[in-house]
């Protein structure tokens, strides 16, 4: 547990230190993630074998304080965030033109912090708190950007409070009923009644609404897309994943059964057709990154669909769909944010039709998009296929559930569709536009590894299943 | 009525109504204040919890407090934002 | 009766100051309204006993939120609004029509909870010898909860750090007359005294770090507005330093607990009570000199 | 880990890792990329023929590496697969001369050799797949390293060429994910055996596992050029012409029709096939196929547009033989996945040749091009001469067991549709060998090798000659054991136990 914490503290401290001593700031940043990189992977050692250890918080029993868990789930959570952060700043340290401003590095820190306090925590309120410090950080980040994303940001930030405050009227009401915050313990006396009924249902559509889940996604393309680059990564990577951690949590650890298969189809439904309008408004957008941005929403899609099928059916295969498909996701949306930016930045226009002739001016960024768009389509053997063959597996057992998988084929068609319409931007030779500065090796090579690093994942998926799949029952 | 039940009513209809603000209305200004309503709606709510019991429930009022730190600090950032927005806007006009 | 009288007055006056903050007329009235209405939070809070609450919505709901609003609207000027037509209109009433039967299930549904408790206020009594305070609040916030507060720190670090990639948060303010330069002068160290006695308190009785944080940043806000004191400058490193105490303190405490084994933000026997002061002491400067940079905050420095 | 089982791996790596070295070379390292494409071919042919002899002496080469819960990664060497492993190294060899000769002083070699080998690596370890999600894994990694090669010039219209190129595959690629993952839910993905490994479900399951082959079979049809399926082909011509005759000959075309292949026999089994009624359906859209692509062909003016469509034709002997579900109608099938490919190929150099140097590209352009180019017009004559069937070119060996076989299990009507195609094949293919040898020589715009010493670039006219000299080899040979025909009765032999 004290790697754990450890991996929590170094960028809490790290964000500190960087407010206050600003020389040095990318040394110092990506030594914090480093160190919190190692430690997430030391207490994933911890408990690989699939136990589960707590922490109460200063020493006092749950139902009063707060606990802390640390599962193979929540350890693989932190590893996956230090270790984008890390990525991250090792891009922004090189390229400065894709932070916005030097408070990128104390805000990514805390942001960091953020969610591996979210990852940890196991307490109803206790998650509101760090999933206000989220949308803070995720926010201020987005002001980086300057002018142009303060509308975005404000819009944000807006229905991020609007989303935290539903899901606080919902832990209060369930705090009313039952009288304690403790996640497991609420799970273990939840019955279906109309509070619970209630608080459930505010504390979905919050949580929805801060994980842009549709239908309650309309802010994120803007500001996803206006960021700076380094930003819009962490923020698609990450930031959403973390309303959708609690949303799991609540439906699978504290929901009552009974109300779980009955939401489920609901949730399930609406996966399906994030899946869907995602991928057509990905298909319309004449703009780069605002592609990027939708494709975020129908891939949140296929999470979603993978929740609700796992609570309507209670089949812990389709939870390790779920994460395996928060992991490749994160992945490649790192290299394809990343990417994104290197071209538009590189090639001067924020438009699909500069990147004609990319294939030859960039060859490595194009390669790069085209490697993290194949997982986004989930063609083998990406991590984006694995998950897409778990999830399609429980799907594909009964021929009454084929509808399911229709969506989930017309999703991954909508896909190919819109990464493939980049793809033969690329090619085209007619009018090449030619790059406004000398591109740089160094950044291009490293915005491929997140992308390789999902083709990785296919390898060694066999071994992580476990960690992901019904272990912190 | 007990009165847990009567404040539990009036921080119900605070936050639909702040909610309400929410969705209709365009203004940055008054969007905050909005969600400032709904925040005091959810508070509401929590206190009218805590005196459920004599003393009150000192669990509840200290969220409420920490709630009420977070909500001023969001809508410190927010309010700066807006500002921002209509200085650009007035700058742009 | 009376008691009930007293309530339905309350409520309604609430929701009324409520109403008229979201669809005043003129965006001066909304806000003065919005500040009106937290005022008379502050007077609801003090009736349902939870004087804390009371102290902090007076403070910082009414008090600081106010002066933030009023100088947004400093900021955004008195442009016409175009607001209330007739498209919003029936956008208003569409919204009303689906909301209300939201309110009817809520209210439904939660009935029932006026009628339980729970089991914390006694385990959180029970404790509070061993907590290092006597006021249950304080003890839940700083010790039983204290990871919540640290956290909450942090958010208000955030906002901050957000508030400053906005360009100049410099208000354009007239030269004060002296009345209020005077005034002020005397005022400041009164506001000083005053958060300071709130801490104090907030051991044993209602009262603590935010309360005290906000009074304090009041009076810097007054003697930054009177030109008595130089501008909040985000290079100044002390000032920085002020800003992270609290939440360094914080931190540093719940890491030397689990580095020599008592366990993350537990506190050794004995030490509960000096500890709890100190971090404290240390939050309320930060919260105090936070709160003051994102009302009188000075424009960001020159890129390096 | 024995050399056994390193030896797939081997020979997929042998093309797979030149191409990853040769994307990262510049423009101008000639040598280099041609020395790195000559060793990766020289490699492969070695370990093939290595893997060759072990298979005929009965070892059995398998690689296995943990992928998918209860679904390794597995590659295989049978006799099956190494027809077609066999196959695309002999072309891989011919077009990769070809290429160099066709290609040489254009922009772009390195991105082009680059994915020129991923594709021969992705046909290869396609070959190689020892269960179903191995192979839809090199079907799909084929998909993608084909499109860059159909979208290489970079035109409007070769671009338009790649948009339809990929809506196909990756919508059939799509069908065939859901299939197999459909047959994995049912049965889990062991490795292909002879004989399939359905059997125990066919009673129980049966409705889902038509859906299953259906949507396999739709999904390969894509690549196989299937009717209704078939569009792509004949608009994927704008690509270079080392690429379509490896696109028609070997790489997509085939994957499908083997593909099928290895369904049919190694998935669902013969006896499952029977029970859940599937050949039949298979058969009718195969025959309607042959007739429906040889119609077109006869219809196009452009000469690649007309060998396009010829392959449309021709590759759905391979799924016809394999739908009759008799040994001697499987055995032309396979072979004709052989023999079809060598002159297929053949045909298409010749047509590259013939643009490249004069300026070719209109069948009526071809008047008299045989005194010009005696030496391609002679390859062009032996490849439409096996097409049509004219023994002892190869075709005639493929379409004898084919229709001895339709014989053999008594759907005689097949037999029209053979003798109905070879006519078309015949109205077809005649009248451009009449033209090139008879008619009196048109006007050349262009002629880029006037005066020099061969008619043409000698390592154009290299890989023509072989691939010529090989379809009449093997038509000629035929009833040796290492010839084509050998093997496919070798794979038939142990398919079909007696």
């Amino acid at each position: 547990m004290n790697a754990a914490l450890l991996s929590l503290f170094a960028p809490l401290a790290g964000g500190l230190l960087l407010v206050l001593w600003r020389p040095a700031r990318a040394g110092l940043a990506l030594g914090v993630a480093l160190v919190s990189l190692l430690a997430a992977a030391a207490a994933l050692h911890q408990v690989a074998d699939g136990t589960r250890q707590w922490l109460e918080v200063g020493g006092w029993a749950p139902p009063l304080a707060i606990r802390l868990q640390l599962t193979p789930l929540s350890a693989l959570l932190l590893l996956f965030t230090a270790g984008l952060h890390l990525l991250v700043a090792v891009y922004a340290a090189r390229r400065p033109h894709a932070i916005g401003g030097a408070d990128f590095w104390p805000l990514a820190c805390l942001l960091h912090a953020a969610l591996a306090a979210l990852w940890l925590s196991a307490d109803l309120f206790n998650l509101y708190v760090t999933l206000e410090l989220l949308g803070l950080a995720a926010v201020a980040l987005v002001a980086l950007a300057g002018e142009k994303a303060q509308r975005p940001a404000l819009d944000y930030l807006l229905l991020s409070l609007a989303g935290s405050l539903a899901y606080l009227l919902g832990v209060a009401i369930l705090y009313g009923r039952y009288g304690v915050l403790d996640l497991f313990l609420l799970g273990e006396q939840a019955t279906a009644d109309a509070p619970t009924r209630l608080a459930l249902l505010l504390m979905t559509l919050g949580l929805m609404l801060k994980g842009a889940l549709w239908p309650l996604h309309l802010w994120l393309p803007a500001a996803h897309s206006s960021a700076p680059a380094a930003v819009s990564a962490l923020l698609s990577a990450l930031v959403v994943k973390g309303p959708l951690y609690i949303l799991w949590l609540l439906w699978t650890r504290l929901a009552p059964t009974e109300l779980a298969v009955q939401a489920g189809p609901l949730l399930a439904g609406a996966g399906a057709l994030a899946l869907l309008a995602g991928g057509w408004a990905a298909l319309r957008t004449p703009l780069l990154k605002s592609l990027v941005a939708y494709s975020t929403v129908a891939q949140l899609g296929y999470a979603l669909l993978a929740l609700g099928l796992a609570m309507h059916w209670q089949e812990p295969r389709l939870e390790a769909a779920l994460w395996l498909f928060v992991v490749a996701h994160g992945l490649a949306k790192v290299s394809m944010f990343l990417a994104a930016g290197e071209l538009q930045h590189t090639l001067g226009g924020k438009r699909v039709v500069t990147l004609k002739g990319a294939s030859q001016t960039l060859p490595v960024t194009m390669f790069t998009f085209v490697t993290a768009g194949v997982s986004l389509i989930g063609l083998p053997p990406s991590g984006g296929f694995l998950a897409k063959w778990l999830l399609l597996q429980p799907l594909l057992e009964r021929p009454q559930h084929w509808g399911w998988a229709l969506a989930v084929v017309l999703g991954t068609l909508m896909s190919a569709a819109y990464v493939f319409r980049v793809v033969a931007h690329g090619f085209d030779r007619a009018r090449p536009q030619p790059p406004q500065v000398r591109p740089d090796r160094f950044g291009q090579w490293l915005t491929l590894l997140p992308a390789l690093l999902v083709f990785g994942l296919a390898l060694i998926g066999e071994r992580m299943l476990p960690w992901l799949e019904g272990v912190s029952r | 009525m007990s009165t847990p039940l009567f404040w539990l009513g009036v921080g119900c209809v605070l936050w639909l109504l702040g909610l309400h603000g929410l969705l209709t209305l365009r203004n940055a200004v008054r969007r905050i204040i909005a969600i400032n309503l709904m925040g005091s709606g959810v508070f509401l709510v929590m206190v009218a919890l805590a005196i459920r019991e004599r003393p009150g429930d000192p669990v509840l009022v200290a969220l409420v407090v920490t709630g009420l730190v977070v909500a001023v600090s969001a809508t410190a950032l927010a309010l700066r934002l807006s500002g921002q927005l209509a200085r650009a806007r007035k700058g742009d006009a | 009766m009376a008691e009930g009288l007293f309530d339905l007055v309350l409520a309604g006056l609430l929701l009324m100051l409520a109403g008229g903050a979201l669809y005043g007329r003129s965006l001066y009235t909304s806000i003065l309204l919005f500040v009106t209405f937290g005022l008379v939070l502050a007077l609801v809070w003090a009736r349902l006993g939870a004087v804390d609450l009371a102290l902090a919505e007076a403070a910082i709901g009414a008090g600081l939120t106010g002066a933030l609003l009023f100088a947004a609207l400093a900021r955004q000027g008195r442009a016409p609004e175009g607001e209330f037509d007739l498209a919003c209109r029936r956008r208003g009433l569409a919204a009303a029509a689906v909301l209300l039967p939201v309110l009817w299930l809520m209210l439904s549904s939660l009935a029932p909870l006026a009628e339980r408790d729970s089991p914390l206020p006694e385990l959180a009594l029970a404790a509070l010898p061993h907590s290092g305070v006597e006021h249950p609040v304080t003890a839940v916030l700083l010790n039983y909860r204290a990871w919540d507060t640290l956290l909450e720190l942090a958010v208000l670090l955030l906002a901050l750090l957000g508030a400053r990639q906005l360009g100049s948060g410099r208000l354009d303010t007239a030269r004060p007359w002296p009345q209020l330069r005077a005034w002020n002068a005397h005022l400041a160290p009164l506001l000083v005294l005053v958060g300071g006695f709130l801490l104090w308190r907030g051991s044993s009785a209602p009262g603590g770090a935010f309360q005290a944080g906000a009074l304090l940043a009041a009076g810097v806000v007054s003697l930054r507005l009177a030109h008595l004191l130089p501008p909040l400058r985000w290079s100044f490193w002390p000032l920085r330093l002020l800003v992270l105490l609290g939440l360094a303190l914080f931190l540093a405490v719940a890491a030397a607990g689990a580095w020599l084994g008592q366990g993350w933000l537990s506190y050794p026997a004995g030490w509960a009570k000096p500890l709890i002061l100190a971090i404290e002491v240390a939050a309320t400067l930060s919260i105090a000199a936070s709160l003051s940079l994102l009302v009188v905050g000075e424009r960001r420095e020159p890129a390096p | 880990m024995s050399w056994t089982s390193l030896l797939p791996l081997a020979i997929v790596l042998s093309s797979l890792v030149p191409g990853l070295i040769i994307f990262t070379l510049r423009e101008e390292q000639q040598r280099l990329r041609v020395t790195l494409n000559l060793a990766g071919v020289a490699l492969k042919v070695v370990l093939v023929a290595a893997m060759l002899i072990g298979v005929s002496d009965g070892l059995t080469f398998r690689f296995s590496l943990p992928f998918l819960p209860g679904a390794p990664l597995v590659l295989q060497g049978d006799a099956l697969s190494l027809l077609f492993v066999t196959l695309s190294t002999v072309l891989w060899l011919a077009t990769t001369v070809y290429a160099i000769g066709y290609l040489e002083d254009s922009p772009l070699r390195s991105r082009f050799f680059g994915y020129f080998s991923l594709c021969v690596s992705a046909t290869v370890g396609l070959a190689l797949a020892g269960n179903l999600v191995t192979f839809l894994l090199f079907y799909e990694l084929l998909t993608l390293a084909t499109f860059p090669l159909v979208v290489h010039r970079g035109t409007p219209e070769s671009l338009r060429a790649g948009r339809v190129y990929l809506a196909y595959t990756v919508g059939g690629g799509t069908l065939v994910l859901m299939g197999v993952a459909l047959l994995h839910a049912l049965a889990g993905s062991p490795d292909f055996q002879p004989g399939g490994y359905l059997d125990g479900l066919v009673e129980e399951r049966g409705p889902s596992l038509r859906v299953a082959f259906a949507l396999l079979v739709l999904g390969l049809g894509v690549k196989a050029a299937l009717i209704p399926l078939h569009g792509w082909l004949p608009k994927a011509m704008v690509a270079p012409a080392p690429v379509s005759a490896l696109l028609h000959a070997v790489a997509v075309v085939k994957t499908g029709a083997f593909g099928i292949v290895r369904v049919v026999y190694d998935v669902y089994g013969a006896e499952a096939m029977e029970a859940l009624a599937l050949a039949r359906p298979l058969l009718w859209l195969a025959a309607a196929t042959i007739l429906f692509g040889s119609l077109r062909a006869l219809q196009q003016s452009e000469l690649k547009r007309r060998l396009a469509y010829s392959t449309v034709s021709q590759v759905s002997y391979i799924t016809l033989g394999v739908a009759l579900l008799g040994p001697l109608a499987v055995v032309g099938g396979l072979v004709h996945l052989a023999h079809q490919g060598l002159m297929k190929v053949t045909l298409f150099y010749c047509a590259g040749n013939f643009a490249e140097t004069l300026g070719v590209h209109r069948i009526r352009e071809m008047n008299g091009i045989g005194r010009r180019m005696p030496l391609t017009m002679t390859a062009f004559t032996v490849g439409a001469l096996g097409m049509i069937g004219v023994p002892p070119i190869a075709g005639f060996i493929s379409k004898w067991y084919l229709g001895s076989g339709a014989l053999e299990v008594g759907q005689d009507w097949v037999l029209l549709v053979l003798l109905g195609s070879a006519l078309l094949n015949a109205a077809y293919f005649l009248p451009l060998v009449w033209r090139g040898w008879f008619a009196t020589p048109a006007d050349w715009h262009a002629d880029n090798w006037a005066g020099e010493r061969w008619e043409t670039h000698w390592l154009l006219l290299l890989p023509v000659v072989f691939t010529a000299l090989a379809s009449v080899l093997v038509g000629i040979l035929a009833g040796t054991a290492i010839s084509p025909l050998g093997w496919a009765r070798l794979i038939v032999d142990r398919e079909f136990p007696r």
